[in-house]
């Protein structure tokens, strides 16, 4: 699985600050994403993942250092970065409501043989549904979209920012499975606050506190270590929703 | 279908349905909430859980049956009216007032009852109860620092936190939690379960969609489950864990 | 929408330190106070602002258009607080300030040839014209806001058309049509009437423009202000908070239109008289544009982009005039000649890059930040 | 009866003309969020623009008119995307500064024009078919109106194509609800919004030449004129509804032309009275989405 | 320029006057012909000086905008510097306003081509410099002889304007004993076959059209396409130069009513105000004689007027003079200018129409009854 060396990774962020309307939302974060597999970034509410997921695609002004597979992104627009090979999964959705479902998936289309049968076969109720306006979706179909919106191309990196929120227990199975799946062709930088989800899929884990990198290392050292569990993300069970 | 209903239900769902362009997205749902109950409400994706919240606090309207709170008919009483008889509610994708302070979010919801026309001009005041009262809601959600902040700043699980200090403040009997846990950190949601389950002590009627799992158990007296915009049943939390239905519908294997 | 970059205080948000704040608002106050103070003298002063006022503060002329510069601050100050306060946006404004001077001079038409005592007949046209402003307000009011967003701007807009198109039909020789109407004095307190008096129509245009503000402060500060402001931000939250954005809306609509009706009378006064192009959409679009150019976030912005318009039309125009643009060649003394040119261009420039407009201004320069209060335009409606 | 063919056909023809300037309107309110006040000011600098080079070329025939039509088109487009460009794109998602900024420039420009090409109306020449009649049903229309009711046709279904049948109509109606997302699924969202203003300049350009043959002159106020029925029709078809402004142009301008004619003048006052009914029926219009 | 009087200079004070007028705005052009015939009129009535009994007049030049709000501001500014005389405007709304103006401040207001009715006889101290609205009807009702049992359509926009001339119509032909009857058309209105349709259902013996806008071009193109010229004469206003050209085809079919066109009365004045306009470049047009007129008026009036605004009344009032249009009355009862009008036709002259006398109106036909009786 390993046509560059795991030693290089293949998003690198350095000395990354993001603001938004002048409000520091970002400070100085520094971390890899290895080139394969799933790294975690994690932190409480508010540290600013979401926020770190969106300087990387310059959705907010940002200074700092970054590549893409030895590509400096930092001064590109955001089409631009995407282009390279980057899939994203917003936090909230961000499905098109006025467009159909397949609207909402052929536009996502970059690629010149999308893998539409992929999509199909992962979330079948959207196939069902492809004529329905995507804001009449509930919830976890409109999740579903949004997923498949990322999925649909071959990428050089995911980029997902909590894929499981919101949705009922089986479809968090279900996409869990969806991801470890696609882990293992393309390396996956993923936003979580289901550990149970994190313990089953990420390798390594970058956790924010403050705006900062408090903790970069392998996932299984933070999860089993319960008190860097408590210290960095103030939990206390670390056993929980097992 | 009178024979449903228990005396001391706050809300009742008679019959109701809703179609939406040919796609019946609820089907006769009936259901009885006994005052002072915590009832969970789960359901796959797409079952209807929103939907079902929607027409009981007036957001859509339904097509079919009868929504009654308090013994009146409210079915087709606007948003605000309702609100203004005790039912509150919080939506599955946060909905504050971006561009005010945190305070000053909670404070509206807490001066609601504008009461008499002439105060509607009055000023409110830095000490008024109005004011009093959403700093002590913001405290009971650990936000008691935050009240200068504006609201569109916040991070998503303190965006939750106010929605649920604008019920407290609101205070209503009545309340319906879509997916409150959503989004929030682990860290967090035991302390916002405590939360609910204080909201809930102080005799409030509360209904709550959640998808996890564990929360949804240890705070519910019952659960009703959803099912293609069908109420599947409505049990103790035990009697629905161990229905077949829910376990394949709903749970999957569990990881 | 994203709301971003919201930081520009509408003055509705009282809270923070105490002290501090109790500090900051007797200072607001005292400063509030010595400006009507020194506005109220400047007729017995005679200062001169070359290239600025057209003579000393004492000279009818420049009183004259210090008082009609006065009046349209009061103007927009009611225009703002609909569309910074409610986020109404309302392309009518014009029609109740029509209202206002129109009603008053027909009323006092009416009265004309009663023979009554003419300060009661002067008081009972106010009255008669503040009632029709009310009733047209809630007429309107009740109507539009049944939709939102664009709509609403639409809906005022064919009103404010209709107005238009009606005072110009001259309906029974009552409006006087194209050539507009002329002010009847037969009950004109003496004291309001002629060039000589020029200074008492300025004071009367100074406390129209106070009063107004007393009151949109009063609005802004009061509960339903607050309400107001947050339907402006999520309608269909404030319903389910328990309150119908639609009462408090045209609360706020008809406050807004009976004061700029207040300020129609006074222009009927100080103008002796009432033109049509005061109804015209041309005009509530021209308050719009003083309300943006002096600043949404801040009921002072509307004060100051009321006179520095009035002020920099009048002086613009002189400008054009002038030999050292007539000397130019004609790829500059075209545009340089078109005093309305040279303004939209202005305020182009001022809404992409000074969102704040000129009350953002000191508050730019302190920060080094943008400031810019932004409305939906389309509001949250299920 | 002849009255009432002359009334309706004359009232499609205005109806077409209230559909060229509303298309562009609708199309840029619609896809983009953005009330374009200065639309009337794209029609009026087309319509004077054509008509220099028409009358240069020659004045009052067909190749004249054709020439000025396409001159017209290019204008509108060019002076459209470039306002995007330059203007409306620095202010991307804050509508009500980008309907200000629109505002400005429609004061501005009208008052450029005004010194450009003076005051007073230009009278113009246009091909003598034009000005004859055609006799249908015993009412004689002038034959102009013909021409304009083609156009608006013709206009309405290229635009629909354009918008179902291309990436970059789906491109545009996504990028309406979400600018940031679109980007992020690697797509130069702005490309597509000049696009947009330059397909409504467009429309606005053909419109300001058939408008000054309808009206025959030109004016610095062309489109003013134009402009609030454009805005009253697109509101009432539903903002963003390419065939709702279509409905709705012609039901105004027929309206306007019997309430003109058989309510003593009133026909300004009965397209108030149709906006407001509409509006409080239907409050998104006759063919507005209704989520 | 006379300014160099030195003895009587010091004597006898400088006179102000106020010229407040259009310079830009919808009816600059206006504004622009009335200035020059000022000009000119000035230079005439004084001689070349500028001054009168070597007093000099101190002219202020004020632009109105076609704004009354700006032009009762000027106007008050003019008065507050202590202006005595004011003089002009193009737009009818303006006049009025500066009317009462002139009577709340006491100062003598000559009003400017402002063809509302409404100026003549409004108070003592407005006089009007050019023609008004009755005299245009008057005019166009001397197209179709005797008037009685004939049926006249008056079509004209649904504005002051239009109101005005159907009301001037129904007075002096209705008078006379024709049937009149108004088709009147809103003024936004777009579309005018419809209505030209209507005229036609009507079967007039005569047409007056009362039209100003930039409409007028669809207008007269729908009239001719309905053949509304084949049944009945056309009467209408000739406008300025610039409207020549407007009425297309149909201009050849027209009978135009006219206040005045460079050469239409061929006397020694007009003579001498042509020169002068030719010499400052400019050239003479319908609004020349107002500024003439009202120069003179003004000239006259400091002369006679021993410097109180009643004295200047007194010596307007009644006064007889020659003047471009030749001999020109201002009535004492109510002010109204008494002078001939003019019937003229539009022909084509290469690419360009130019007018041409048909016949002159006297003055004591087409003048208004006296105002308020
Ligand atoms: N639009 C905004 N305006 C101002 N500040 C913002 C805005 N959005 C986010 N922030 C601030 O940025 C910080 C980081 O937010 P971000 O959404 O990145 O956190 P997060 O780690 O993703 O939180 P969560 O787990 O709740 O999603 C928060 O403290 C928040 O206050
Ligand atoms: N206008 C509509 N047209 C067609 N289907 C609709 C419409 N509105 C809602 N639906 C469908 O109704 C169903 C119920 O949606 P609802 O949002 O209530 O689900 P939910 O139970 O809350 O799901 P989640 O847990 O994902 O939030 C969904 O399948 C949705 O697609
Ligand atoms: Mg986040
Ligand atoms: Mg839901």
């Amino acid at each position: 699985m390993s046509e560059s060396s795991p030693a290089q990774p293949i998003l690198t962020v350095r000395g990354l600050t993001g603001r938004i309307a002048g409000q520091l939302v970002v400070e100085d974060v520094s971390f890899d994403v290895a080139a394969t597999g799933v790294t975690a970034l994690l932190g409480r509410n508010g540290v600013g993942k979401t926020s770190t997921i969106r300087s990387i695609l310059g959705l907010i002004d940002r200074t700092g250092e970054m590549s893409l597979a030895g590509t400096r992104i930092d001064r590109l627009p955001t089409h631009r970065i995407v282009q390279l090979g980057v899939g994203y999964v917003p936090e909230d959705r961000e499905v098109f409501g006025g467009l159909t479902v397949a609207e909402n998936l052929r536009l996502a289309e970059r690629d010149r043989s999308p893998r539409r049968d992929e999509v199909r076969r992962l979330f079948p109720d959207l196939h069902d549904r492809r004529d329905q306006r995507a804001g009449t979706l509930s919830g976890g179909q409109q999740q579903m979209v949004s997923l498949g919106r990322a999925l649909v191309n071959e990428n050089r990196l995911l980029l997902v920012d909590e894929p499981t929120k919101g949705l009922a227990p089986k479809i968090v199975d279900e996409v869990a499975v969806a991801l470890a799946e696609a882990a293992k062709t393309v390396p996956i930088l993923l936003v979580e606050q289901n550990l149970a989800v994190i313990r089953a899929l990420a390798h390594r884990a970058v956790v924010l506190s403050g705006g900062r990198v408090v903790y970069d290392g392998e996932a299984s050292d933070l999860l089993d270590d319960e008190a860097m569990l408590r210290r960095h993300l103030g939990v206390h069970d670390a056993g929980e929703a097992a | 279908m009178a024979g449903l209903v228990a005396d001391d239900a706050v809300l009742e769902l008679e019959r109701v349905g809703l179609a939406i362009g040919g796609a019946r997205i609820l089907k006769e749902v009936s259901l009885a909430v006994p005052a002072g109950e915590l009832l969970g409400v789960i359901g796959p994706n797409g079952a209807g859980k929103t939907t079902l919240f929607n027409v009981v606090s007036g957001v859509v309207r339904p097509t079919e049956g009868r929504v009654v709170l308090d013994g009146r008919d409210v079915t087709r009483e606007p948003v605000h009216r309702r609100a203004a008889a005790g039912l509150g509610r919080t939506f599955q994708t946060s909905s504050l007032f971006p561009a005010l302070t945190v305070l000053e979010n909670v404070r509206l919801a807490a001066q609601a009852d504008l009461g008499a026309a002439a105060s509607v001009f009055r000023t409110p005041r830095p000490t008024d109860a109005a004011t009093e009262r959403a700093r002590d809601a913001l405290a009971d959600v650990g936000l008691a620092d935050a009240g200068d902040r504006l609201a569109g700043g916040l991070a998503h699980g303190e965006k939750r936190k106010v929605e649920i200090a604008m019920l407290i403040a609101m205070e209503p009997r009545v309340i319906l939690l879509d997916e409150p846990m959503a989004g929030v950190g682990s860290a967090d949601v035991p302390a916002l379960a405590e939360v609910i389950r204080g909201l809930h002590r102080g005799g409030r009627t509360v209904l709550m969609v959640e998808h996890h799992l564990d929360v949804v158990l240890g705070l519910a007296d019952r659960i009703a489950v959803m099912h293609h915009g069908e109420l599947l049943a409505v049990d103790t939390p035990e009697a629905v864990m161990a229905n077949p239905t829910v376990q394949s519908a709903y749970l999957g294997e569990g990881m | 929408m994203t709301q971003d970059d919201l930081t520009g205080s509408t003055g509705a948000t009282g809270t923070g330190a105490p002290a501090r704040a109790s500090r900051r608002r007797w200072l607001l106050v005292g400063g509030g106070l010595v400006a009507v103070a020194a506005l109220a003298v400047l007729p017995l002063l005679a200062i001169d602002v070359p290239g600025v006022l057209p003579g000393p503060t004492y000279t009818p002329g420049t009183l004259q258009l210090l008082a009609f510069a006065l009046l349209i601050a009061a103007l927009a100050l009611s225009y703002r607080m609909l569309f910074g306060l409610a986020g109404l946006l309302s392309f009518g404004h014009a029609l109740f300030f029509a209202a206002g001077a129109y009603g008053l001079g027909m009323a006092l038409d009416a009265f004309a040839p009663s023979d009554l005592p003419s300060g009661l007949a002067f008081t009972a046209a106010i009255g008669v014209t503040l009632v029709f402003g009310l009733v047209l307000a809630l007429t309107v009011g009740a109507l539009a806001l049944r939709v939102t967003g664009i709509s609403f701007a639409m809906v005022t807009l064919a009103f404010a058309q209709a107005g238009s198109v009606l005072i110009r039909r001259n309906p029974e020789q009552a409006t006087g049509g194209d050539e507009g109407l002329a002010l009847d004095i037969t009950h004109v307190p003496e004291g309001l009437v002629g060039v000589v008096h020029t200074r008492n129509l300025y004071w009367m245009a100074l406390g129209v423009l106070v009063l107004v503000y007393l009151v949109v402060l009063w609005v802004e500060r009061s509960r339903a202000g607050h309400v107001a402001e947050a339907a402006r931000e999520n309608e269909l939250r404030v319903r389910v908070i328990g309150v119908r954005p639609y009462t408090v809306r045209l609360l706020v609509f008809v406050v807004a239109s009976v004061l700029a009706a207040v300020a129609g009378m006074g222009y009927l006064l100080l103008q002796s008289g009432a033109a049509p192009r005061i109804a015209t959409a041309d005009f509530t679009l021209t308050i719009l544009v003083i309300v943006v150019l002096g600043g949404v976030g801040y009921r002072w912005g509307a004060i100051v982009g009321g006179i520095v318009y009035t002020l920099l039309d009048q002086r613009l125009t002189a400008l054009a005039g002038s030999p050292a643009i007539e000397a130019l060649p004609d790829v500059l003394r075209i545009p340089l000649s078109e005093p309305l040119f040279i303004l939209g261009t202005l305020f182009v420039l001022v809404v992409l890059f000074l969102p704040g407009g000129i009350a953002g201004l000191p508050g730019r320069i302190r920060t080094g930040r943008r400031s810019h209060p932004a409305e939906p335009l389309e509001t949250t409606d299920a | 009866m002849d009255t009432v063919v002359l009334l309706l056909v004359t009232g499609l023809g205005l109806g077409a003309l209230y559909f060229l300037v509303a298309s562009g309107l609708s199309l840029i309110y619609g896809l983009m969020g953005v009330l374009n006040f200065a639309h009337g000011s794209f029609l009026t600098i087309s319509a004077f623009l054509g008509w220099e080079v028409g009358r240069r070329v020659s004045d009052g025939t067909w190749l004249g008119l054709g020439l000025s039509a396409l001159v017209g088109v290019a204008v509108g487009a060019i002076v459209a995307a470039a306002t995007e460009f330059l203007i409306i794109r620095r202010l991307y998602e804050r509508h009500i500064e980008q309907a200000l900024v629109t505002v400005g420039l429609s004061l501005a420009s009208v008052a450029l024009f005004e010194g450009i090409w003076g005051t007073d109306p230009i009278y113009t020449e246009r091909p003598d078919w034009l000005t004859e009649t055609t006799t249908v049903l015993g009412a004689r229309i002038p034959n102009d109106r013909f021409l304009l009711i083609a156009c608006a046709v013709l206009v309405l279904g290229g635009i629909v194509l354009f918008l179902h049948r291309t990436r970059y109509g789906l491109i545009i109606r996504a990028g309406v609800e979400n600018r940031h997302m679109v980007t992020a699924l690697g797509i130069d969202v702005r490309r597509a919004f000049t696009l947009v203003f330059a397909i409504g300049g467009a429309a606005a350009g053909l419109g300001g030449v058939l408008a000054s043959v309808y009206y025959g002159y030109v004016s610095a106020h062309l489109g003013s004129v134009l402009l609030i029925f454009a805005f009253i029709v697109t509101v009432i078809g539903g903002l963003g509804s390419l065939t709702g402004a279509a409905i709705a142009s012609v039901l105004v301008a027929v309206l306007q032309q019997f309430a003109n004619f058989y309510l003593a003048g009133t026909g300004d006052f009965v397209v108030v009275v149709a906006l407001a009914a509409v509006l409080l029926v239907r409050p998104r219009g006759l063919l507005g989405r209704t989520t | 320029g006379g300014g160099e009087g030195g003895g009587d200079a010091s004597t006898a004070a400088a006179v102000s006057v106020g010229m407040i007028t259009s310079q830009t705005g919808p009816l600059a052009a206006y504004g622009e012909a009335y200035t020059a015939g000022f000009e000119a009129g000035l230079d005439y009535a004084t001689d070349g000086t500028g001054a009168v009994d070597g007093r000099e007049i101190e002219i202020t030049w004020a632009d109105d905008q076609g704004n009354p709000d700006t032009a009762v501001a000027k106007a008050k500014d003019l008065i507050g510097q202590g202006t005595q005389i004011l003089a002009g405007t193009v737009v009818s709304g303006i006049a009025t306003s500066l009317a009462e103006q002139a009577e709340q401040n006491r100062v003598l207001y000559i009003s400017g081509p402002a063809a509302t009715d409404a100026v003549t006889g409004v108070n003592d101290y407005t006089f009007r410099s050019g023609r008004q609205t009755y005299q245009d009807v008057a005019t166009a009702g001397t197209f179709i002889g005797d008037p009685a049992g004939k049926k006249v359509v008056v079509f004209a926009q649904d504005t002051a304007f239009g109101q005005g001339n159907l009301a001037g119509v129904q007075a002096v032909l209705g008078g006379q004993g024709a049937t009149v009857e108004g088709v009147l058309v809103a003024e936004d209105a777009t579309e005018f076959t419809p209505f030209a349709q209507q005229i036609l259902q009507a079967a007039p013996d005569l047409v007056f059209v009362a039209w100003a806008g930039a409409s007028s071009g669809a207008m007269w193109t729908s009239l001719a396409q309905q053949g509304v010229f084949d049944v009945a004469p056309v009467v209408t206003g000739l406008g300025d130069v610039s409207t020549y050209g407007a009425y297309g085809e149909a201009g050849a079919s027209i009978s135009f009513l006219n206040h005045y066109f460079g050469g239409a009365s061929g006397t020694d004045v007009e003579a001498a105000m042509i020169a002068s306009l030719e010499e400052a470049g400019a050239t003479p047009d319908l609004f020349s004689p107002d500024g003439f007129v009202a120069a003179q008026m003004i000239v006259h009036a400091i002369r006679e007027g021993g410097d109180t605004v009643d004295g200047m009344i007194d010596a307007l009032e009644g006064w007889t003079f020659e003047s471009v249009k030749g001999e020109i009355t201002v009535r004492a009862e109510d002010h109204a200018l008494i002078q001939p009008m003019y019937q003229v036709k539009l022909v084509q002259d290469g690419a360009n129409w130019v007018p041409e006398l048909v016949d002159t109106v006297d003055a004591d036909e087409v003048a208004p009854p006296v105002a308020g009786e």
